[in-house]
C-alpha cells in the first residue's frame, strides 16, 4: 500500500463519518460544518486521484460558496436549533429505508467487485496529460473546445437559476403594483 | 497530439443556423430579462410579448429546419434533426400557449412578476436542449435548467403554502432523483468510456461486448432518473401534489411541456439503447420486464386514484400519471414496430394539445387563489358558459379516447404499435384502464351538463382574447387530429429520420 | 348521407336558442331529407347482389390501412333504413315533450344519426369502431341531460359499461388488422373484406380465434344486450327521456346483432362453431329470464326494456343458429323489434307526459277515457308478443324455425318465450288499459293529438306492412345473408342433420 | 273468388273499425247497431253465398281434384322456406267455410239485437267480422303457417270479444287468460310445425301430404309432430289440461260465446287434427291419446257441468264436453264423425247459446238459471227453439245431436283403434249431456219464477236467427245417416275410412244407436224427476255435498293450477328480478365498479402528503428494479 | 477489475474500492434524504450524492485515461451550486409562510 493509498484510505473514513454525521446530526449547523469537512475530504481525495483542478473547485465552490449560502440560510431562518425530527419518523419507515439503503449499497459493491471497466481506453494516460501541461490545462482546454456547449448552456442554467431564486425567496412585496423591479 | 481539434470549434453557416432557435430563445429570455429589471412601461406586457415573439420565432425557425439533413453539432452534443424540430415545435408551442394562458390567470391572481415569463422561456430552452442531445452531461444539465425554473413556477404563489409545499416536494424528490440519474450516467461512463449514449450504442454495435453489470446499473439508474420526472409508478408521488400546488397554467405547462420533454428525452435514449445489442438476453428480459410492469402500474395507480379525486387539478394529475403508462406501452413497442415511436410522439403530441386546452379552461374558470376547481364548482356551468363548457367537454372526451377526438387516434396508434409488438396482453390490461380512466374524465361532463348549478361557482372570469385563442386552437386541433391524422402522422414520420431503431429492444 | 344530419346539426346551431319552433322544424325538415336519401338509396340497391353496394372510399390513414370505406349491403340496407325512418318520428315525438335545452337536445340527435348511419355503412373495421364510439357520446347526453331522476347514475352505467366491453374490440381490431399484414405482406388493412381473409389459429376455447371471437362478441354482446350483460339496459331506458329510449331500443341494440353478423360470424368461424352452443344458450335464457322478470315489473318501461332483453334474445339465437333461415329471422326481428318495441316506449313516453307517472299501479282503465291510444297500443303490443300478421312474427318465426334445425330442445325452451311474452304484455296491458277508470287524474286523461297519430300511424303501418309482406324485405337481403354464411355449412346440410 | 270469402269481412272490420276510430279522433255521431251490423252481416253473408257457390262448384269438379286453390301473394320465402299466403278450398273445410260463414251470419244479425244498446257497437262487430275472417284463414289456409296466422288470429279476437267489457276486471282477466292459455297450446303447434318442416321439408298441406305418401317417417318423429300438434288443439279447442280458459271466456258477450266458443273457433282443434290425419293415422300412439284426451275431458267437464248454475256456464262445460267427444272420434279414426258432430255441434250448441243470450237478454242480465224458471211462459219463441236444441244436444233422434253423437259413439267401440273403454266414456258422457241439459232446460224455462225480473221476449231480430238455427239443429243430422252418409263420402277423400275392428260387424251399430237414445232418455227422464221439485234437488244435494262442492269448484282445477303454476312462476320471476337480476349479477357489474373504486381508495391512502414516504416509495421502485435485474444476470 | 491497470497508471486503490466508497457516501445522502425531516439537512444530504457521484466520475477518469469524467465534475459542481441556490430559495419562501423547515409541516396537499 503506497502512501497515496494509506492517505486515501483516512480520507475516506473521516468522509463516511463527517457525512454520517451530516446525515444524523440533530442540528443544522453542525450537519453543515460536517458537510464542509466532507467537502474537504473529497478535495483531498481528489488531489490524491491526480485531479487537481477539481480539487480546488471542490474547495472553492463547495467549502467556499455553497456552504457559506447553507449557513447563511440556517442563520436567516434562525434554524439551527436542533430539530427533533428525528424521532417522529416512523420507526419501520426508517428501519426498511436503512435496510434498503444498505441492500442497495450492497448490490452495487457487488456489481463494482465484478464487473469490467470499459475493455477500450482513452488516450489520456498519465504521461499525457503530463506532457500537455497538466491537469489543469487539459481541463481547461477541453472545457473551451471539446465541452463549449455544455458550458454555454451552464451559463443559461445558471441564469435560470438566479432569476428563479430571486423572484422566489425576494421579499413580497405589493403584488398589486405590477411594475415591479428585480432586485437581480 | 495536440489538444485542441479545430472540428470543434469550426462551425459552418448552415450549423450556425440550425443553432436559431435555441439562440433566439435564449437572448429573447435576456431581453425579456431587462425589460424586467429596468424601469420600463407597463413590462406586464412587455414582456410576455418578447417572449411569446422569441418564442415564436424559434418556432418558426424550427419549423424551418424541417426536412434538412440530420447534423451533429458540439462534437456530438446537439443532434439537430428532425426529432429535435418535432420536439422544439412542440415545447415552444406549447410555451407560447401557456403563456398567452397565463397572462389573464396572473392578474386575476395578483401575481404579476415578470420573471415568471423568463423562467418560462428558460426552461423551454432546457427542454429543446434535452430532447436534442444523446450526451448525459448535456441531458442533465438541461434537465437541471428545465427543471430549476419550474421549480419556481411551481412556488410562484410565493404566499400560498400550498405553492411552498409543491415546490419544496417537487424539488426534493427532483433533486434525489436527477442524483440518481447521474449516478447512472457515472456508471455508464465507467462501463464504456463515453457520456454519449449514441456513442455507447455504436461500440456496442462494433465490438458487441460492451455488457457488464456496470453498465445495466448504469442504465437503470438513467431510466429510474427519467421514470421519476414522467411519473411512472412506483416513482409517481410527487406528481399529484405538485400539480395541485403549482399555480395552474404551470400546471398545464408541466403536463405538457415538461412532460413531453422528459418523455421525448427518454425515447431518444431507448431508441438509441434499443437499436444496439447493447441489452441481451436475461438483462432483455429484465428490462422488459421492469417496463412492462412500471407501465401496468402507472396505468393503474393514474386511472385507480383518479376515479378518487374531486379536485379537478388533482384530477388531472393522476389522469396525467395514467398517461405515462400509455406512452410507456409505446414506448415499449415502438422498438418493436416499423413505424417506430411515431404513435407515441403522436400522442406526446395530442397529449399536449388536449391538456393545454383543458387547463387553459381551467385558468379561465379559476377564481382568485386558485379556488374553485372542486368537481362540484363545475355544476351547471354548460349553461352558463356554453363555449367554455363545450371545450371542457371535448378535451375531456379527447382524453378518455372517445372518438371523433385526438385522444382517441392518438390511443389507438399507441394500442395498435404496441399489439404489433406482440405485447397483447398489456394493450388489453391498457384499453381496461382506460375504460376506468373514461369514468372521471365523465364525472366532469356530468357536472357541468347533467347537474343544476349550486351557488355562486366557477366560472366568472372575464373572458379573454388569448385564452380564447388558445382554446379555440386547440379545440379545432383535438377535432382535426382526431379526424384527419393521416396528415400528421406522415409529417412526424417525415421528421424522424434519426432515431430510427432497426432492432428489437427484446430479442 | 351520414354526415347530412351531422351537417345539418352544425347549421342548426345557428339558430338561436329561443327560437325552439324552428329548431324543432328543422330537425324534423333535416331527418325527414335523410330519410328521403335513404329511399334513393334503397331504389338504387341491386338485390341480386350479395356484395357491397355504393362504395365510397377516402384514404384516411394509408400507414395503417385505414380508409374511409363505407357501403351497403342488403343487410344494412335496411338497419340504415330503420334508422332513418325511426329518427324523423323520434324528433316528432319530442316536440312537446323536451322543454330545456331544445337545440342541444336536437343537435345530439342529429349527430347520434350520424354516428348510427355511419356504424351500419361502414366496411372498415376502425370506422365501424369510431363510429360505435362516437355513438356513445350523444346518447351520453341525451340520457345524462334529459333523463329521468337517476339520470346520472344510468347514463355513466350506460357509457362506461359499452365502452368498457367495445375497448376489447379494438385490440382485436389491431390484432386482425397486424395478422393481415404478416399472412399477405401487403401492410396494414382494416378493410372489412381484407380482414375476412385472415386465417387465424383456431382449436380451443381460448385459441387465438376464440379469443378474437369473445372480444368482439363481448362488445356486441353488451349492446344487444345478451344476458348476463343486460343490467345496464333497464336502467338506461328508464331514465331516458322517450326519445333516448327508442333511439336506444330501436337502433342502437340493433348494432349489436348487426356486428355479429358483420364481424364475428365472417370473421371466426371456427370459434362460432365452438362457441355456438354457449351462445344459443345464453340466447334462450336471455328469453325466458327477460320475459319472466318482465312479467313482475311495477314500472311500464321497465316492463318494456326487459321485454327488450328478452326480444333480442332471439336476435342472438337466430344469428348464432348458423343457417339461411335463423339469420335472415334474426335481422327481420331486429327491423320488427326496432318498430315495435320504439312503439311501445313512444306509448309509454306519451302516457307519461300525461301522467308523469309509469307505475302500473297508478293507472287503470285508461282505454275508456283513450280509445285511440288503446288502439295503438294494442296493437303494438301484438306486434311485440308475435301475433302473426305482424312484423313480430315473422322474426320470431323464421329465428326459432332456423333454431330448431340447429338445437332442438333450445328451441322449445325458448319458444316459452312466445308465451311469456303474452303473459307480461297482457297483464300490463290489462292493469294499464282495462278495468274501471281509476282515479281523478286517469278520468282526465287526453286522448292522443294530431301530432302523436302522426308519430305512430307510420309504426302501425309498418307493423303490419312488415307482418304481411315480409318478403319485400327479405328479397333484398337474401343474397348478403347468403355471403354472410359462406363460411358455414349451407341449410340444406343442416337439415338433414336434425333428428331428434 | 275463394279469397274474398275472408276478405270481405276483413273489409267489414275495417270499415266498422276505422269508422269507430275516426269517430273517437274527430268525434261525431257513432254508428247505429243497425248501420254497423249491416255491413258486418252484409260482408259476411256475401261470404257465405261465394263459399255456397264455391261449395257447388267443387261438388262438381271429380272427387280426385276436388280442390280450389288461390295464392295472394308469397308470404315469407327465405332460403328453402317458402310460405305462400294461399287459399285452398276442398272437401273438408268447404263445410266449415259454410258453418263459419252459414252460422256467423246468423248470429251477425243476432248481434243487431243483442247490441242494441251497447256504446260502441261498431267496435264489436269490427271485431266479430276480425273474427270471421281469420277463422276463414284458418280453415282456408293452404298451409301450416297460414293457418296459424289464422290460428292466432281467431285468438286475439277471442281475447278482444271476451274482454269487451274491459272496464269489468274479471271479463278483462278472462280474456286476459284465454288468449295466454292458448298460447301454450300454440306453442306446441308451433313446434310440431318446425319438426314437420326439418322433417319433411314443407308446410304446405298438399305436399306435405304427398312427402309422407312418399317417404316413410319414422314412427317417433310423427308421434312427437302428432302429439305437439295436439297440444295446440288441446289449448283452442278446451281440451285437458288447457280447458280452463273456455267457462271463464263466457264472459264475453252471448254472441260471441256462441259464436266463437261453441260453433267455430274452438273446433279448429278438430279442423286441424282433421287437416293433417294423414299423419295422426300414422302414428298409433298419438291417436290413443287424442282418444283418452278426449273421452276423459268430455266426461270431466260433463261432471262439472251438472253442478253450475250460471246458464252460460253450464253451456260452456256442456262445450267442452262435446269437443271431448269430437276428439275422441278423431282419436279413434273416425275424423268423418268428429266432423260431423262440430257441424250438428255448431247448430244446436250455436242455437242454445243465442238462446241462452235471448234468456239473458230478456231476463235483464241475468244469468244465474236458479233465478229463472218458468220462462216458457214469458218468452214462448225462445222457449220452443231451445228446446230444439235441448233435444238435438241430448241425442233424441231424429234430432241432429243424435246421429252424430251416435255416430261417434259407435266408432268409439269400432274403429280399430276404439275399444269399450272409450265407448264407455263417450256413453257416460252422454248421459250426463242428458242430465245435465234437462235440468238447464227444467231449471229455466220449466216451473215457476223464481225472479222478480219481468222477462220479456226478445225482439225478431234476434228471434229469426234463432228459429233458423233451430231448424238446422233439427235437421242437419240427415247429411250424415248412418250408411247412407253423404258427409261421410265427402269427406273420404280427405279423411279417409273408418277402419272396423276385428270381430265387429257393422251390423251392429243398430244396438248402438237404441242404446244410445235408452241412455239419453234416462238422462232426461232423471234430470226430470230431481228438478221438475227443486226440493227433491236440494236433498239431493245436500246428500253428495262433497261431491257437489267439488264439481260446482270446477275440481278445483283453476287453484290446482294456480297453485301449480302461476304462483310458483310470478314467485319465481320475483326472486330473479329482485334477487338474482338486481343482487347478484347487477352486483357482480357494480362490483367491477366498487372493487375499482376501493382499490383507487386504496392506492390513494398511500399518498400522504409525507415526502418522506414518497422517496420512500422511490427507494423501493430503486431496490426492486436494480433487485429484478441483478437477480436477472445472477441467474 | 481491469488488470492491465497498473499503479505506474496513476492508480491508487483499486477502483472498485473507490467506486465502492462513492456509493457508500451516495446511499449515506440518500439515506438522509429519507430520513430526516429538516429540509435544510435534505438539501445537504442531495449534495453529499452529488458529490459522491463526482467522485465517481473522477475516479473512473483515471483507470479509463479519459477527461470527459472530470469534465462532467465541473458541470455537476455549477449544477449543484444552482441548484442549492435555488433550494434554498425555496426554503427561504417556505419558512415565510409556514415559519418551519420541516416536512411534516408540509402535508396539506396529499390523497
Amino acid at each position: 500500500m503506497t502512501t497515496a493509498a494509506i492517505f486515501f484510505y483516512l480520507f475516506a473514513s473521516l468522509a463516511i463519518g463527517f457525512s454520517l454525521v451530516t446525515v444524523l446530526k440533530k442540528n443544522p449547523a453542525v450537519s453543515a460544518f460536517s458537510l464542509v469537512m466532507v467537502f474537504f475530504c473529497f478535495a483531498a481525495i481528489y488531489a490524491i486521484l491526480g485531479a487537481h483542478l477539481i480539487s480546488a473547485l471542490q474547495i472553492v465552490v463547495y467549502a467556499g460558496a455553497i456552504m457559506v449560502l447553507f449557513i447563511f440560510v440556517i442563520m436567516l431562518l434562525n434554524a439551527d436549533a436542533p430539530s427533533f425530527d428525528f424521532g417522529r419518523s416512523h420507526i419501520a419507515l426508517r428501519v426498511a429505508s436503512i435496510v434498503l439503503c444498505a441492500g442497495l449499497f450492497g448490490s452495487f459493491v457487488w456489481v463494482f467487485k465484478n464487473t469490467a471497466l470499459s475493455p477500450t481506453l482513452g488516450t489520456f494516460t498519465p504521461d499525457q496529460v503530463q506532457s500537455l501541461g497538466g491537469n489543469t490545462k487539459v481541463l481547461s482546454t477541453l472545457l473551451y473546445t471539446e465541452y463549449l456547449y455544455p458550458f454555454e448552456i451552464t451559463s443559461a442554467l445558471i441564469l435560470a437559476g438566479i432569476v428563479g431564486a430571486v423572484a422566489i425567496a425576494k421579499r413580497g412585496k405589493s403584488a398589486k403594483s405590477p411594475y415591479s423591479q428585480g432586485e437581480a | 497530439m495536440s489538444l485542441i481539434n479545430p472540428a470543434y470549434l469550426a462551425m459552418s453557416s448552415v450549423q450556425l443556423g440550425l443553432l436559431t432557435p435555441y439562440l433566439v430563445l435564449f437572448f429573447g429570455a435576456c431581453l425579456a430579462l431587462v425589460l424586467v429589471v429596468t424601469p420600463s412601461a407597463r413590462p406586464d406586457i412587455s414582456v410576455p410579448g418578447v417572449m411569446v415573439a422569441s418564442m415564436a420565432a424559434a418556432l418558426v425557425g424550427s419549423a424551418c429546419q424541417v426536412g434538412a439533413p440530420a447534423q451533429a453539432l458540439f462534437n456530438g452534443m446537439l443532434l439537430s434533426d428532425g426529432f429535435s424540430a418535432f420536439a422544439n415545435i412542440l415545447f415552444l408551442g406549447s410555451g407560447i400557449a401557456v403563456t398567452l394562458m397565463s397572462f389573464r390567470y396572473l392578474k386575476t391572481q395578483d401575481l404579476v412578476f415578470n420573471e415568471y415569463y423568463v423562467l418560462i422561456g428558460l426552461s423551454i430552452l432546457g427542454m429543446m436542449l434535452m430532447a436534442s442531445t444523446l450526451n448525459l452531461v448535456v441531458i442533465f444539465i438541461a434537465l437541471e435548467l428545465m427543471s430549476f425554473s419550474v421549480y419556481c413556477l411551481v412556488g410562484f404563489r410565493r404566499a400560498d403554502r400550498r405553492s411552498n409545499e409543491a415546490a419544496i416536494k417537487y424539488y426534493i424528490l427532483g433533486s434525489a432523483a436527477s442524483a440518481i440519474l447521474l449516478y447512472g450516467a457515472a456508471m455508464l461512463y465507467g462501463s464504456s468510456l463515453t457520456l454519449d449514449i449514441g456513442q455507447i450504442a455504436d461500440r456496442a454495435a462494433q465490438s458487441g461486448a460492451l455488457f457488464s453489470p456496470l453498465l445495466v446499473i448504469g442504465l437503470l439508474c438513467v431510466l429510474i432518473g427519467f421514470l421519476f420526472k414522467t411519473a411512472a409508478v412506483p416513482f409517481h408521488a410527487w406528481m399529484p401534489d405538485v400539480y395541485d400546488g403549482a399555480p395552474i397554467p404551470i400546471t398545464a405547462f408541466m403536463t405538457t411541456g415538461l412532460k413531453a420533454a422528459v418523455f421525448l428525452a427518454l425515447v431518444r435514449v431507448m431508441a438509441s439503447v434499443s437499436s444496439a445489442p447493447l441489452l441481451t438476453g436475461s438483462v432483455a428480459t429484465s428490462f422488459h420486464h421492469i417496463l412492462w410492469m412500471a407501465a401496468l402500474l402507472t396505468m393503474l395507480v393514474g386511472n385507480l386514484v383518479a376515479l378518487q379525486q374531486t379536485n379537478l387539478k388533482r384530477m388531472l394529475a393522476y389522469s396525467s400519471i395514467a398517461h405515462t403508462g400509455y406512452l410507456l406501452v409505446g414506448l415499449m413497442a415502438g422498438s418493436a414496430t416499423i413505424d417506430g415511436y411515431t404513435a407515441v410522439y403522436f400522442y406526446v403530441m395530442v397529449y399536449a394539445i388536449m391538456n393545454l386546452g383543458a387547463f387553459g379552461v381551467l385558468t379561465l374558470l379559476a377564481l382568485k387563489g386558485d379556488a374553485g376547481l372542486e368537481l362540484g364548482d363545475l355544476a351547471g356551468l354548460a349553461q352558463r358558459r356554453p363555449w367554455l363548457s363545450f371545450a371542457l367537454a371535448v378535451f375531456m372526451f379527447s382524453m378518455a379516447g372517445l372518438p371523433p377526438t385526438a385522444g382517441f387516434t392518438a390511443k389507438y396508434f399507441l394500442f395498435y404499435s404496441a399489439v404489433q409488438s406482440g405485447d397483447v396482453l398489456l394493450v388489453v390490461l391498457a384499453v381496461l384502464c382506460s375504460a376506468i380512466g373514461a369514468y372521471y374524465y365523465l364525472r366532469v361532463i356530468v357536472q357541468m351538463y347533467m347537474k343544476e348549478p349550486v351557488g355562486q361557482a366557477a366560472g366568472t372570469t372575464r373572458f379573454s382574447y388569448s385564452a380564447a385563442l388558445t382554446l379555440g386552437v386547440t379545440v379545432a386541433l383535438v377535432f382535426q387530429l382526431g379526424l384527419f391524422p393521416s396528415a400528421a402522422m406522415k409529417t412526424i414520420s417525415d421528421f424522424m429520420k434519426g432515431p430510427q431503431p432497426t432492432t428489437a429492444l427484446v430479442k | 348521407m351520414v354526415f347530412l344530419p351531422g351537417l345539418w346539426a352544425l347549421l342548426g346551431l345557428a339558430i338561436p336558442n329561443q327560437n325552439a319552433k324552428l329548431i324543432r322544424n328543422w330537425t324534423l325538415a333535416g331527418t325527414v331529407a335523410t330519410f328521403l336519401i335513404s329511399l334513393v338509396v334503397y331504389a338504387r340497391f341491386d338485390a341480386s347482389l350479395s356484395s357491397f353496394q355504393m362504395t365510397e372510399v377516402v384514404p384516411w390513414i394509408p400507414g395503417l390501412g385505414i380508409s374511409y370505406r363505407v357501403g351497403i349491403d342488403g343487410i344494412s340496407l335496411w338497419l340504415v333504413m330503420l334508422t332513418t325512418f325511426l329518427t324523423p318520428i323520434v324528433v316528432l315525438s319530442a316536440f312537446e315533450s323536451v322543454e330545456k335545452r331544445v337545440k342541444g337536445f336536437y343537435t345530439l340527435l342529429l349527430l347520434l344519426q350520424t354516428a348510427m348511419l355511419g356504424t351500419f355503412v361502414a366496411l372498415d373495421a376502425f370506422l365501424f369502431y369510431v363510429f360505435w364510439e362516437a355513438m356513445l357520446i350523444p346518447m351520453y347526453f341525451l340520457i345524462g341531460i334529459w333523463g329521468g331522476k337517476d339520470r346520472i347514475y344510468a347514463t355513466m352505467k350506460f357509457f362506461i359499461y359499452t365502452m368498457a366491453g367495445s375497448l376489447l374490440m379494438l385490440v382485436a381490431i389491431f390484432y386482425l388488422a397486424y395478422q393481415f399484414k404478416l399472412q399477405t405482406g401487403q401492410g396494414f388493412s382494416t378493410n372489412l373484406l381484407d380482414l375476412y381473409q385472415v386465417q387465424i389459429a383456431s382449436g380451443g376455447y381460448l385459441a387465438p380465434q376464440s379469443l378474437l371471437f369473445l372480444a368482439f362478441t363481448l362488445a356486441f354482446a353488451i349492446k344487444v344486450p345478451l344476458f348476463p350483460l343486460h343490467t345496464w339496459l333497464p336502467d338506461a331506458h328508464v331514465q331516458a327521456p322517450t326519445a333516448g329510449s327508442v333511439i336506444l331500443a330501436g337502433v342502437l341494440l340493433k348494432m349489436g346483432g348487426y356486428g355479429l353478423i358483420r364481424f364475428a360470424l365472417p370473421l371466426f368461424p371456427d370459434a362460432v362453431r365452438l362457441y355456438q352452443w354457449p351462445m344459443l344458450v345464453l340466447g334462450t335464457v336471455a328469453i325466458t329470464y327477460g320475459a319472466l322478470i318482465a312479467m313482475v315489473q311495477t314500472d311500464v318501461k321497465k316492463l318494456v326494456a326487459y321485454s327488450s332483453v328478452s326480444h333480442m334474445g332471439y336476435v342472438v339465437l337466430g344469428i348464432f343458429s348458423l343457417n339461411t333461415i335463423g339469420v335472415t329471422g334474426a335481422i327481420y326481428q331486429m327491423l320488427a323489434h326496432g318498430i315495435s318495441t320504439s312503439g311501445l316506449f313512444l306509448l309509454v313516453g306519451m302516457i307519461y307526459e300525461r301522467r308523469h307517472t309509469r307505475e302500473i299501479k297508478d293507472f287503470g282503465g285508461v282505454a275508456k277515457v283513450m280509445p285511440l291510444f288503446a288502439i295503438a297500443f294494442m296493437i303494438i303490443l301484438l306486434s311485440s308478443a308475435a301475433l302473426p300478421g305482424t312484423n313480430g312474427f315473422v322474426g320470431e318465426f323464421l329465428i326459432l324455425l332456423g333454431l330448431w334445425q340447429a338445437a332442438p330442445i333450445l328451441a322449445a325452451f325458448s319458444a316459452l318465450g312466445v308465451i311469456f311474452g303474452a303473459v307480461y304484455l297482457l297483464w300490463m296491458f290489462q292493469r294499464v288499459m282495462l278495468g274501471p277508470v281509476t282515479g281523478a287524474e286517469n278520468s282526465k286523461l287526453k286522448d292522443l293529438n294530431l301530432r302523436e297519430m302522426v308519430v305512430l300511424i307510420p309504426l302501425l303501418i309498418a307493423v303490419f306492412w312488415m307482418g304481411l309482406f315480409p318478403n319485400f324485405w327479405f328479397s333484398k337481403m337474401q343474397p348478403s345473408v347468403d355471403a354472410a354464411l359462406t363460411k358455414y355449412v349451407g341449410p340444406a346440410q343442416v337439415a338433414q342433420k336434425v333428428s331428434p | 273468388m275463394l279469397a274474398l270469402i275472408p276478405l270481405l269481412p276483413l273489409l267489414g272490420f275495417l270499415i266498422n273499425g276505422l269508422w269507430y276510430a275516426s269517430v273517437q279522433l274527430r268525434g261525431g255521431k257513432a254508428l247505429s247497431a243497425q248501420t254497423s251490423g249491416l255491413i258486418a252481416t252484409g260482408t259476411i253473408g256475401t261470404s257465405f253465398l261465394l263459399g255456397l257457390v264455391l261449395f257447388f262448384q267443387l261438388g262438381s269438379l271429380p272427387e280426385e281434384s276436388r280442390a280450389i286453390e288461390t295464392t295472394l301473394f308469397s308470404w315469407i320465402s327465405v332460403g328453402t322456406l317458402n310460405i305462400p299466403l294461399a287459399f285452398r278450398l276442398d272437401a273438408l273445410n268447404a263445410l266449415f267455410v259454410l258453418v263459419i260463414t252459414g252460422i256467423g251470419s246468423l248470429i251477425h244479425i243476432f248481434t243487431i239485437g243483442y247490441m242494441a244498446h251497447d256504446e260502441a257497437p261498431a267496435k264489436f262487430f269490427a271485431y266479430l267480422n276480425l273474427f270471421c275472417a281469420f277463422m276463414l284463414v284458418l280453415v282456408l289456409g293452404s298451409s301450416l303457417p297460414v293457418l296459424f296466422l289464422g290460428w292466432e288470429g281467431v285468438g286475439l279476437c277471442s281475447y278482444l270479444l271476451i274482454s269487451y267489457w274491459y272496464t269489468d276486471p274479471d271479463k278483462a282477466s278472462a280474456g286476459k287468460k284465454a288468449f295466454i292459455v292458448n298460447r301454450i297450446g300454440d306453442l306446441g303447434f308451433l313446434l310440431g310445425m318446425f319438426l314437420i318442416f326439418t322433417t319433411f321439408g314443407t308446410l304446405d298441406f298438399a305436399a306435405l301430404k304427398e312427402v309422407v305418401a312418399q317417404t316413410t317417417p319414422s314412427a317417433h318423429i310423427v308421434t312427437i309432430i302428432c302429439v305437439l300438434l295436439f297440444v295446440g288443439c288441446t289449448g283452442k279447442s278446451a281440451q285437458l289440461p288447457l280447458f280452463v280458459w273456455l267457462p271463464d271466456a263466457m264472459a264475453g258477450p252471448t254472441p260471441v260465446s256462441a259464436l266463437i266458443h261453441a260453433a267455430t273457433m274452438v273446433t279448429s282443434g278438430i279442423y286441424l287434427v282433421s287437416r293433417v290425419s294423414f299423419l295422426y293415422t300414422l302414428s298409433h300412439d298419438a291417436m290413443m291419446l287424442m282418444a283418452v284426451v278426449g273421452g276423459v275431458t268430455a266426461l270431466f267437464a260433463a261432471t262439472i257441468a251438472v253442478a253450475q248454475n250460471d246458464i252460460k256456464k253450464v253451456l260452456a262445460y256442456s262445450t267442452v264436453s262435446q269437443l271431448g267427444l269430437m276428439f275422441l272420434a278423431c282419436g279413434v279414426g273416425s275424423f268423418g264423425a268428429g266432423i260431423f258432430h262440430v257441424i250438428t255441434h255448431a247448430c244446436f250448441k250455436g242455437l242454445m247459446f243465442l238462446g241462452a243470450g235471448s234468456v239473458i237478454h230478456g231476463m235483464h242480465e241475468e244469468q244465474d238459471i236458479m233465478k229463472m224458471g218458468g220462462l216458457r211462459h214469458h218468452m214462448p219463441k225462445t222457449f220452443l227453439v231451445f228446446a230444439a236444441g235441448w233435444l238435438a244436444i241430448c241425442g233424441i233422434p231424429p234430432f241432429s245431436g243424435f246421429f252424430s253423437k251416435d255416430e261417434v259413439l259407435w266408432h268409439a267401440y269400432s274403429s280399430s283403434h276404439g275399444g269399450t273403454f272409450l265407448w264407455a266414456l263417450g256413453a257416460l258422457t252422454a248421459l250426463l249431456t242428458a242430465f245435465y241439459m234437462t235440468r238447464l232446460f227444467v231449471l229455466v224455462f220449466l216451473g215457476h219464477s223464481r225472479s222478480k225480473e219481468h222477462a220479456h221476449e226478445s225482439s225478431a231480430v234476434m228471434v229469426v236467427p234463432l228459429q233458423i238455427l233451430a231448424v238446422l239443429a233439427t235437421t242437419a243430422g240427415l247429411i250424415g245417416i248412418p250408411h247412407l252418409s253423404w258427409l261421410g263420402h265427402w269427406l273420404m277423400p280427405i279423411v279417409g275410412h273408418v277402419h272396423l275392428r276385428e270381430g265387429v260387424a257393422e251390423s251392429s251399430e243398430w244396438v248402438f244407436m237404441i242404446s244410445s237414445t235408452i241412455v239419453a232418455a234416462g238422462g232426461i227422464a232423471a234430470a226430470f224427476a230431481v228438478y221438475s221439485n227443486l226440493k227433491t234437488a236440494e236433498g239431493l244435494r245436500a246428500r253428495f255435498k262433497t261431491i257437489h262442492t267439488v264439481l260446482a269448484n270446477k275440481w278445483y282445477v283453476d287453484e290446482f293450477y294456480e297453485a301449480l303454476f302461476v304462483k310458483p312462476i310470478a314467485a319465481i320471476s320475483d326472486f330473479l328480478w329482485k334477487f338474482f337480476d338486481v343482487k347478484i349479477i347487477d352486483k357482480i357489474v357494480l362490483s367491477f365498479g366498487t372493487v375499482t373504486n376501493q382499490s383507487g381508495a386504496l392506492a390513494r391512502g398511500i399518498q400522504t402528503g409525507s415526502t418522506q414516504l414518497y422517496a420512500f416509495m422511490m427507494l423501493v421502485g430503486f431496490v426492486s428494479i436494480v433487485g429484478y435485474t441483478l437477480y436477472g444476470i445472477f441467474q | 477489475m481491469n488488470a492491465g491497470i497498473s499503479m505506474t497508471s496513476g492508480i491508487v486503490v483499486e477502483p472498485w474500492i473507490l467506486l465502492s466508497f462513492c456509493a457508500a457516501i451516495f446511499f449515506i445522502g440518500l439515506m438522509g434524504v429519507l430520513i430526516r425531516r429538516n429540509i435544510l439537512i435534505i438539501i445537504m444530504s442531495i449534495e453529499l450524492m452529488l458529490n459522491a457521484v463526482n467522485l465517481t466520475f473522477v475516479s473512473l477518469s483515471g483507470p479509463l485515461q479519459d477527461m470527459g469524467g472530470q469534465m462532467a465534475v465541473f458541470f455537476i459542481i455549477v449544477v449543484a451550486g444552482v441548484g442549492s441556490a435555488v433550494g434554498l430559495g425555496l426554503v427561504i419562501a417556505m419558512f415565510r409562510t409556514l415559519r418551519s423547515v420541516d416536512t411534516d409541516d408540509i402535508q396539506v396537499l396529499k390523497g
